[in-house]
């Protein structure tokens, strides 16, 4: 692919600059901040660990609870603190991209708790809430199948293009389609989609997101070998 | 809950291409859809899948336009358990499975564009008419969403608009034309296990295997929505084959009972 | 009584055209749509069954608990689905209008559970809502010692009437009075009422109401009689 | 909670005629009204029947009126147990006890017409007055349908209008005329057990005996609001009876309290 | 200190009028009504007692509950009923207020709790609720240390005044500083202050409380004989 | 929860004047405070003060005055223990605790009238600026009274004024000019143990001891807000000192940290 007229200048398979921070909640059991572009998230990890309320208890397993929560201060006009339908969703669908990852059945009766806080609202919060997660689980030491790599890929002003900006997502023919995926095997965890599309190009627009979850997947992987030869 | 030893055996009987039922994998049990079935209600559908029983109304009001979309109508969409659904189902705030069950039939209405807001604009800034979608499952075996979604489009496509008096309150008693609806966005969850696919699962069928996309699509083969569900990851080649089978069996629903 | 001048040309001892149908929800134990009119209730029974949140559970007897809903669609404009004040009144007027018909001594540490949903709301919601948990109790096999009947008589215009309409509910000098009974022993187990009416005429239009009960009550063992035959 | 055994001694007793406290039937606790109980209230009461004890107090302020009632005045009544009213009291959202004490008091209020709503209204379609009752248990000995129903009248009878300012905010410190309150609407609980009926249940016998009316009748004889309570059936001649016995209760105590 | 032009022609160091009662609320295990100026106050015991929810329980001492709640028609503009962000501070301001003066560890697993209902209020509402609750502990026959005794002084038109009336609290350079002691220690339990002052003004204005609350702990202490030799 | 045998050493380490971490009864670990950490918000900042981490945004939009103070703009201050923050946090309405952090910070600031509500004034009696402060526990290790008072006065010093638009809406992208803060109000709580004064206790210090009083103070050595918090009792001489000892370290972290 080659240079786009893109708004920000980017190719149409580039995605934002991308930082990773790992360690950064000193009380939790293992955390992680990601920016991306002007989206900031942090997420820590409690667990596995006893679980309340305790009817929730599985005797089989653990129990993954995600919560997603955008800070009141994290977008133009503030938003009320509390839960919302949008926030339960995404706290289900964050939930279910992660757990193909996890051992849940080595830890019966207990939950592992990720809460991810949004600090700062543009593009892509869900997605980067998910490489944060991602992170915060490696670093709690809990063990995994593979990491999960998220970005959104989709279209707009006929481009197919990778990891839409806000202004982007606004054009009349905008798709936006976040994946997330464990790179080792391919296997895909998350897929949603908004905005009338071929089914063919749904397969395209996944492929360009593999793209951009193989190159964050190399961002993730130096970012805990830099934690752990410091 | 399902039991475990049944489980167990809707699995293994799944990888033998069989089900419990004796329907074949991509097989649906019949499905009925039925409007009008509220006269309260601007528009109304009951669906029925096998013994899976759902109701929708549609009804309407006036309300402020969002700041960015000025001259549109708002939706806003909404899923129930009623507590006579099933034994498990209690009375009580709504639950994350009511929720995404909502939101993902909203998002399969929405971003279909099935709905001409503009049309639904009464003064530009001021006023614009509120399209409510109410879905409730009343009997619950299985496949809400299939069951959901087309309880949402008949009752839309059964809709009449209420008439606004001059002093600007709601006749709902003199309903007068149909409501703008262009086209029959229909959603179909297609789940998988080892690689096999199965349309319209049972209660049990349904508990046994959660991993699917939802997927809404159109009278032109187009897809405007997509959700993953579920607990397992699927490979491209899987979701390229769902989705496929998901458009080629909204297209046989639509042309039975849409006409 | 004679032919009257009523809205919609009934005699003044006259109900509306009433439809009944049990076993209409597949997985209750007992279920039953009753149409009156333009009202339509559907109802189901769970139970006798454990009872949760466990400490309203009983030693000596089972609980009888209704909930009594209207769709958001069931009237003319939108009603915000969630309970409010008349809801949790009208659940609990029903369940002590069913209670004497149940030996609930029988069944200890249990729950009854009726959900009565209104899809249609016109006059005498309260009314259909005790017929078809009624029916609904039957068909789940619940012993009853009667069933439970229930119509609404009143006062409108000057004439005390069987089963008001909404227009006749909205005469200036409108009496409604709802009442259920146990037609067998004559026992009433509902008795509200709203308007200004002398003692005197409180019997009366008990007395008209009861003539409404009977005739219901012999459709609802035709009704039962069907289903079993069939 | 009422022990078993104090359950079974009052159930013989009434049987008898006879009541644990040795009052007849019929007999009433001493009943006590005290108005002006909160100078910060437009009108308040304070009504013990024995050791119960509830207040009451009548707050306005402006409102939009209801659509179909465009030139009247609207109310509202709640009832609240507090939790130093009784040990098993607690604090939290209202019970389903407390809901249906407040909906009875207010029925007996609106229904009877006592408050002229008309009177209430400061511009049709746009301002009129809305009269808030609360009453609070403060101590439960029994029959709070009684006391509440009382005390409700009671701070209403009491109750001065607050002034409205040019700026249109409700001026509470200088009231100035009565509400527009015709008639005296009193609310009588009536419990039968096994063919008797009793008034005024203390709080022991209130547990041990649930079946009842409650009636709101007016100073003409006329009955305005009527309720079953409890978990046994009544006959017609019962339902006669304790109806004509409600309606005489009232007038006594009409008589003896309101003059 | 001399007479002052205080609104109402108290002197700088005088308290509104007082009024005590002493078991106003039959059921409960103590309880007290205080008015002080136009604020009354209704304040009621129970406990030691098992505490619910269980998960509250301390295995080594008993719980302090306070409820602080304003009537809807305590105030010129009604208030909705229910908890908001000052009554649930209050409550726990009191709550440490009244601690001090208990021997909770002599009454492990249990509760006591107490319920302060506001029924008219002008200045002073949560000092007059202490000395209500206090009563109320002793009357209920809570073993104390001694018995907490509050008042506010403060600062209005440049005057270090005690028990400041609404309209003194509205002066441009108001103080208001309500103190609670146990007088037999000196010890202080409740301490707040909004305003401007300087730290030796807060010295003053604490001497001043101070005084007032020995004067109000006088009254306690007479009501309660009155109660105990009548 | 702090190990019992933990808490006794930390008391009786106090007595002797000594803290587990070798700091001095009066020293602070090392403050940081960094502005400006959310685009999205007016003004935001982190603090972190050993290992307690909390962060702030100021959030501007507009509201309706009170009617008491027509021409002043409006102020509203939370507190919120994020999951994230400590293992015992969870999510779920405010606790007690919250409510009580929201509102001394609050109060440190409203009362020290460093923010010029007449300056935040649009129309008066009609449209007035409404400030939002939100303070988030990211992490705690004690000391939340002085780091969420830090993190407030430093958010607010860091907003800028969003600009309201000819049509009324407020445009959150181009902000211009500061808000109008004068002075640098600052909470500092100090603990109590025999007679002991703590500064900037940590997690374990601050289950240990509970009796504090929390005093908020202005660039000229006045206060402005005191609140005593804790399970014991205080003699005048021991407040009359903490006082003193808050206001001296206040002057001390203002003239550190906000030049």
């Amino acid at each position: 692919m080659t240079k786009s007229e893109r708004t920000d200048n980017r190719k149409l398979d580039e995605i934002r600059p991308m930082k990773m921070k790992i360690g950064v909640i000193k009380r939790a059991d293992g955390s992680a901040e990601v920016e991306f572009g002007d989206t900031k998230v942090v997420a820590a990890v409690y667990g596995p660990r006893q679980i309340h309320p305790r009817h929730q208890e599985r005797p089989d397993r653990s129990v993954l609870r995600c919560r997603y929560n955008m800070l009141p201060f994290s977008v133009s006009d503030r938003k009320r603190p509390g839960y919302d339908r949008r926030s339960t969703e995404l706290g289900k669908v964050i939930t279910e991209s992660l757990q193909p990852a996890l051992f849940l059945e080595e830890f019966p009766k207990t939950a592992i708790d990720i809460d991810m806080e949004i600090t700062q609202a543009d593009a892509g919060t869900r997605t980067t809430a998910i490489n944060a997660a991602s992170l915060a689980l490696a670093h709690a030491g809990i063990p995994m199948r593979d990491l999960v790599t998220s970005v959104a890929a989709g279209r707009a002003n006929k481009k197919l293009l990778l990891d839409m900006t806000k202004e982007e997502e606004d054009a009349p023919d905008a798709v936006d389609l976040p994946v997330a995926m464990m790179p080792r095997t391919g296997k895909i965890t998350l897929l949603q989609m908004d905005g009338i599309v071929s089914p063919e190009d749904i397969e395209k627009i996944v492929d360009i997101a593999e793209i951009g979850c193989m190159k964050i997947y190399e961002m993730q992987k130096k970012a805990l070998l830099e934690k752990y030869s410091s | 809950m399902t039991l475990k030893l049944t489980k167990e055996r809707i699995l293994e009987n799944i990888v033998k291409g069989k089900r419990l039922d004796s329907r074949k994998l991509d097989e649906y049990r019949e499905i009925r859809i039925e409007t009008g079935i509220s006269k309260k209600a601007e528009g109304s559908a009951k669906v029925t899948i096998g013994e899976t029983a759902v109701i929708a109304g549609v009804k309407m009001a006036t309300a402020t336009p969002y700041p960015d979309t000025p001259e549109e109508g708002v939706m806003t969409t909404s899923a129930e358990y009623l507590p006579m659904g099933a034994p498990e189902f209690e009375s009580g705030p709504p639950r994350e499975d009511e929720i995404i069950l909502g939101r993902i039939v909203d998002r399969a209405i929405r971003e279909s564009k099935c709905i001409d807001f503009e049309k639904l604009c009464i003064e530009p800034k001021e006023k614009v008419w509120m399209v409510f979608i109410d879905i409730l499952v009343m009997n619950h075996d299985g496949n809400l969403f299939d069951a959901c979604g087309l309880a949402a489009i008949a009752a839309l496509k059964d809709a009449k608009m209420p008439v606004l008096t001059d002093d600007g309150t709601v006749d709902h008693e003199h309903l007068k034309g149909s409501l703008p609806i262009k086209g029959t966005p229909i959603t179909i969850a297609v789940k998988c296990y080892k690689g096999k696919y199965i349309l319209d699962t049972n209660a049990d069928e349904g508990e046994a295997m959660t991993t699917q996309i939802v997927v809404g699509s159109n009278d032109d083969g187009t897809v405007s929505s997509l959700q993953k569900c579920g607990t397992e990851g699927l490979t491209k080649k899987e979701i390229a084959d769902m989705l496929k089978l998901a458009v080629d069996t909204s297209k046989k629903v639509r042309t039975k009972h849409f006409k």
